[in-house]
């Protein structure tokens, strides 16, 4: 794919007519004007969120491809649009499921375990090492 | 990219290229590659906004509260205008108008510091209020550390979004030079492009910005 | 002369055996695979040295068997012994019912452990053989880690977070505690010893030392100081919830989640209140202890508030 | 790959001082400072790095003789933190992370790709520069009192409670970090669009392949320990509290961040030195890299798996169990490319005709090296024993195996191995050979006894221990100076060599590769033809020379 050197010196590169970049503007516009009206709407708890960055995603996404010109480039580029937007995903992904994976507080109580965070585990078999005596019972909190 | 150049025909070719269209897909792709460090420089800071505004949902919404949302709007706009502009001044430098794409791009730099003057003032009410993380940040505001966490994002997200905004600007006055000199032509834009790629790129980041920053908390209602 | 230089550390805690067991296994197998990588490396090198200068030796083909097999044994390998090593960390994981609490306290090179009996130490833990030790652990300034290689175990002390550790020491002796965190000029010296004792002499022990006021008493005399018993009382009759009977039960928050009331929650609650606020209750009216009380003293309000019981028992 | 040059039998080519070479083409300080041209940038790298390289062992001798005797007694506590942050900035942001892309990598890109130059000759400069203002801003936080953080800036003690100079130790980084960034960047678009016809991806040598997949770390990897460092620097310089707890920052955030970055950046270290292993190995047997493809794609798998697996620096500090256990199985994971790598070389090696140049010697030990560090990371990797064993010697014998058994010997072994082609005149062979065994044995002598006391429990970063803890670290402090006398040894003869060493033609090791087909020195501009590339690489056919 790196070897299609262009028949002598001249670039063929077509170039989009007007009405396209104003119509993505338009869009973009349109668009920033919904996010206003979007936040002003409580879809309740994170669901805010995942819906403002869906309309900042369907912006970025229109500009990458009709003003970026990633729509004309080769496979190599949209790869690597995707690649860069993939590991910055990785990072996210992975942090938070440390920090999420922290919020199942145990508390072995009589009846099992119970986990307080918003993920029930569910009932697991009491792991009772077994120390040399067990004194009095008493809670023991992780 | 472009060196030395010597015949009319191949000006702005360099020399280690085999022909133009090598250079303007080395270039390109070398372009998007610089901004996938630039998706990952930024994401950073998103990571940590985004943990820290799930730790403390109300500061960080209080602290929204107090941004001009008009203010932020505008400069949406204003950056979205800009992004139309250098998509035309790109087009025009392909077809080898060169006073066409200076032009663009001269309007493209107004809107660039149109924004960065808007920015000024928000920062201005912001130092005036005390509202700057730091010795002087004024902790009589309700939930303060939610606030002065999300003014830390506030400013290191804002701030280095503007550093690129003002780097943006000082190349585009480069290239409106050269496209005053008129040495772009139709075989030979790469430069104009790539410069496009990048200040698309920072209106990208402005446009995740807005709505995380200054839209957080409209839903509560109370600006 | 081996004597002063032990070539491997006691194993002085019921999961230390466990960690050397594993730990041997994955020497075996260090062994093996070093061993024969640089034995056939060096057996090829000399069997196939080059004869003459302009020699071509065979070229070689292509196996896939070979493949397959050189990434198909590591993986089978690595996978044994991360079944092993993470069912290891698991069970070592939840400290078990009823152990004996012991509250630690980091600081820039030193160890501050307090007895809920009441007695501190520094950089010194005595307890007995046999009983299980839970430590809650936290830092005032920059993180340290709790490290006892006796014990086979270490956790951070991480600023701003409770974490546990725990172990059952089940030899008696006297073992190394180190930090192991970088935490500064004094960090090689933040280090001390763990005495686990018969129990009768952790008795004598006991009674030797000089008791303070036991933790709950400190924590008593602290919650009368700071004025906490104006909104918190024991009939609920105060603007703020009553703190009778609540450790370890699910407290309802105003935005509807529900919590257990933990160390980490009445800490949180302590330091800074708007950030889980009881459902009912504003979230204005408890100011913040932020830099007014220090790690022991929280450590003290919260032992105070976990001896709170509803009926007037006589406090323990 | 042998490549149809149209030009004459190169042995023709007159003798190197009578024709233009990249080093006699222009003699003025200006031209080398200005030079646009890789190969001479490739020595300008090397320069630097060698310098920066001597100033990180230079700290480790300090650390190494404090070390002498429990008692904290040759250094202060303070000049003991800053000694050793010195080795570990010093070496990891200034001479491993540029070691073999910026000097081999910088040289043998555009030869090995068929192109006159990397992508973009003026950013390789830049890169060059960014790199030197990057160590000013490093050398200046020493002057300025040193840093006594560590390599790792830790916070919050690298963010409040440290008032030594990290701000510019941080921005040294930083700045470092960019360099490495334009390098990644230029060697990816130069393999990608600037390979010779006929030169498709499965012809290119092995020692791309690793190049390939190192700038695809540094190009995803650098930027986010950027920024990270700039929150350290904003949080020390402004107040903005990013890490402190006491502002409702979380230290551990800074952890994820930063290892996002760093355990990559270990395989940024060591991926271009297994490269350089599969050129030296096939080069010194004469025999095609067994099994070209799973080298190859294990090269890229190390890339893409080294991204998932930082957790296991995190075992200990409060991680919740479930990311533990998925970072503790991924890190198991990204141990298979290696053992591919290695399985493959001894296929490589069987039935070769091996022989025992000062290279090769590196290569054998290389192998011995890497095994027991790639080996020794299975127990970090379980969450079980990593309780016991993380932040003690263990570690830091772990990885100086990977690093300087695996990293640095193959810098000296891709080093030897391509004297020739860098400068045209051969090393002194025998001399090479006493470094290169006396190298491998002053290794272990120093780094296996740090196994041992890493197991007893002796803690990192510790200028005072325990007494019965002094037998290991007197043998490893002797072993230490063993180790440098093998540094310092190839140093000069390499330098004498480079000005007095005998002339050798273009082929000396007879290997087969695009850069054993140019004169050695090669002209600036590499081709005196245009290259078109027909075949396989490593293809040593039965016929005699």
């Amino acid at each position: 794919m790196a070897q299609q050197h262009g028949n002598g010196h001249s670039v063929q590169h077509h170039v989009a007519p007007v009405i396209h970049y104003v119509g993505v503007w338009l869009l973009l516009m349109l668009l920033t004007g919904l996010t206003v009206a979007v936040a002003t709407v409580d879809f309740g708890g994170s669901l805010n969120t995942v819906v403002a960055l869906a309309v900042a995603g369907v912006k970025a996404t229109a500009v990458i491809w009709i003003f970026m010109e990633v729509r004309h480039a080769q496979p190599l580029t949209k790869l690597s649009v995707i690649t860069g937007i993939f590991f910055l995903v990785i990072l996210l992904v992975f942090t938070f499921g440390d920090y999420f994976g922290r919020s199942t507080t145990f508390t072995p109580l009589e009846e099992g375990w119970r986990s307080d965070g918003p993920h029930s585990v569910g009932t697991v078999p009491e792991l009772e090492p077994k120390p040399a005596h067990a004194p009095a019972k008493g809670p023991a909190k992780h | 990219m472009s060196a030395q150049s010597h015949t009319a025909e191949s000006r702005g070719l360099a020399h280690h290229f085999e022909d133009f269209n090598q250079q303007l897909d080395a270039s390109t792709f070398g372009m998007w590659l610089f901004l996938i460090t630039e998706i990952l420089f930024f994401g950073g800071l998103f990571a940590g906004y985004a943990l820290y505004r799930s730790h403390m949902p109300e500061g960080f919404q209080t602290a929204s509260s107090h941004l001009n949302i008009f203010l932020g709007g505008f400069n949406t706009v204003v950056l979205i205008a800009s992004s139309l502009t250098m998509a035309m001044a790109v087009r025009s430098c392909q077809l080898g108008d060169n006073p066409k794409t200076r032009n663009f791009l001269i309007a493209t730099l107004f809107l660039g510091l149109v924004f960065l003057g808007v920015k000024v003032i928000e920062y201005g009410e912001k130092i005036e209020h005390h509202l700057v993380p730091g010795p002087n940040f004024d902790t009589s505001i309700p939930f303060a550390q939610g606030q002065q966490m999300f003014y830390n994002f506030y400013f290191a997200m804002t701030g280095m979004h503007a550093l690129h905004m003002i780097i943006g600007s000082g190349l585009l006055i480069y290239f409106i030079v050269r496209a005053h000199q008129g040495r772009y032509h139709s075989n030979y834009f790469g430069p104009v492009e790539i410069m496009g790629l990048y200040w698309h790129f920072v209106d990208i980041v402005w446009i995740f910005l807005f709505p995380l920053l200054y839209l957080l908390g409209l839903h509560l209602g109370g600006h | 002369m081996w004597k002063d230089f032990p070539l491997f550390p006691e194993a002085a805690s019921t999961s230390a055996r466990d960690v050397d067991l594993l730990y041997f296994f994955i020497v075996a197998i260090n062994v093996i695979f070093t061993i024969g990588v640089f034995a056939v490396a060096v057996y090829f090198a000399i069997k196939y040295r080059r004869k003459n200068e302009h020699e071509i030796p065979p070229q070689p083909g292509h196996s896939t068997l070979f493949e397959v097999v050189s990434s198909a044994v590591p993986t089978v390998i690595v996978m044994i012994i991360f079944g092993w090593g993470t069912w290891l960390f698991y069970v070592n994981y939840i400290p078990p019912k009823g152990a004996m609490d012991i509250f630690v306290v980091g600081k820039q090179w030193m160890w501050k452990l307090q007895h809920p009996e009441g007695h501190r130490e520094i950089n010194e833990l005595h307890i007995p053989v046999g009983q299980t030790v839970k430590l809650t652990m936290t830092t005032e300034d920059v993180l340290h880690s709790f490290y006892v290689p006796a014990f086979r175990t270490k956790k951070d002390v991480v600023p701003g977070h409770y974490t546990t550790l725990w172990f059952t020491p089940n030899k008696v002796g006297k073992y190394h505690l180190f930090c192991a965190e970088y935490c500064g000029t004094q960090h090689s010296g933040m280090i001390g010893w763990v005495h686990v004792m018969e129990p009768a002499d952790y008795e004598a022990w006991l009674q030797g030392t000089v008791r303070g006021e036991t933790m709950s008493q400190a924590g008593e005399r602290l919650f009368g100081r700071l004025g906490c018993n104006t909104c918190h009382k024991a009939d609920n009759s105060g603007r703020c919830p009553t703190l009778e009977n609540v450790f370890n039960e699910p407290v309802r928050l105003a935005n509807g989640q529900t919590v257990t009331a933990d160390e980490a929650y009445l800490r949180e609650s302590i330091l800074k209140p708007t950030a889980k606020v009881v459902a009912g209750y504003q979230n204005q009216e408890m100011p913040s202890f932020q830099g007014q009380v220090s790690e022991d003293n929280v450590l003290q309000l919260v032992a105070y508030i976990k001896s709170l019981k509803k009926q007037p028992e006589v406090k323990k | 790959m042998s490549a149809t040059l149209t030009t004459p039998p190169v042995s023709t080519q007159p003798p190197a001082e009578h024709r233009p070479t990249y080093l006699n083409i222009t003699k003025t300080i200006g031209s080398w400072l200005l030079t646009l041209d890789h190969k001479r940038i490739c020595l300008l790298y090397l320069l630097s790095i060698a310098l920066f390289f001597s100033i990180g062992g230079f700290a480790a001798m300090l650390v190494r003789l404090e070390l002498l005797t429990p008692a904290g007694d040759f250094l202060t506590a303070d000049g003991y933190n800053k000694a050793f942050t010195l080795h570990g900035i010093m070496m990891v942001f200034f001479f491993l992370i540029p070691s073999i892309p910026a000097t081999m990598g910088n040289f043998l890109v555009p030869i090995m790709v068929g192109a006159k130059d990397v992508a973009f000759p003026r950013l390789n400069l830049m890169s060059w520069y960014v790199f030197m203002f990057g160590s000013v801003l490093a050398i200046t936080s020493v002057l300025l009192g040193g840093v006594d953080t560590g390599w790792t800036f830790y916070t919050p003690y690298s963010s409040t409670y440290s008032n030594s100079a990290v701000t510019f130790a941080a921005l040294g980084a930083f700045v470092a970090g960019f360099s490495s960034i334009l390098t990644g960047l230029n060697f990816m678009v130069t393999i990608h669009k600037m390979r010779a016809p006929g030169l498709t991806w499965f012809r290119l040598p092995l020692f791309m392949w690793a190049i390939y997949s190192t700038s695809v770390i540094q190009i995803l990897g650098t930027p986010v320990v950027a920024i990270t460092l700039v929150m350290v620097a904003l949080e020390r310089t402004l107040q903005f509290g990013f890490f402190d707890p006491k502002l409702g920052g979380d230290p551990i955030l800074f952890q994820h961040l930063f290892w996002f970055y760093s355990h990559p950046a270990v395989y940024i270290m060591i991926l271009p030195a297994l490269g350089v292993i599969s050129e030296v190995i096939s080069a010194m047997s004469r025999r095609k890299v067994y099994g070209y493809t799973f080298v190859a794609m294990s090269s890229v798998a190390i890339a893409i798996i080294s991204f998932i697996v930082w957790g296991h620096h995190m075992f200990t500090s409060g991680q919740s169990v479930y990311a533990g256990m998925v970072f503790s199985f991924l890190t198991f994971l990204v141990a298979i490319p290696s053992a591919i790598k290695v399985f493959n070389w001894l296929g490589t090696m069987y039935q070769g005709s091996i022989s025992f140049a000062t290279p090769m010697i590196y290569a054998l030990g290389f192998l011995g090296l890497f095994a027991v560090g790639g080996l020794t990371g299975l127990f970090l990797a379980a969450m079980g024993t990593d309780l016991h064993m993380h932040d003690t010697y263990f570690v830091v014998a772990h990885f100086h195996y990977i690093m300087v058994g695996g990293a640095v010997m193959g810098f000296y072994a891709g080093l030897h191995y391509w004297w020739p082609k860098i400068t045209g005149r051969a090393y002194p062979e025998f001399l090479g050979q006493v470094a290169g065994t006396l190298m491998f044995f002053g290794f272990n002598f120093t780094f296996f006894p740090q196994f041992l006391v890493g197991y007893l429990g002796m803690p990192r970063r510790y200028h005072a221990y325990p007494a019965e803890m002094q037998v290991f670290n007197i043998l490893s402090s002797v072993g230490a100076s063993i180790l440098a006398i093998a540094y310092i040894l190839p140093a000069i003869y390499l330098a004498w060599s480079f000005f007095y060493g005998k002339r050798v033609g273009d082929n000396p090791w007879e290997a087969k590769g695009l850069e054993w087909e140019i004169p050695s020195p090669p002209p600036t501009e590499n081709f005196l033809k245009p290259v078109v590339v027909t075949e396989e690489p490593y293809t040593y056919t039965k016929e005699a020379h």
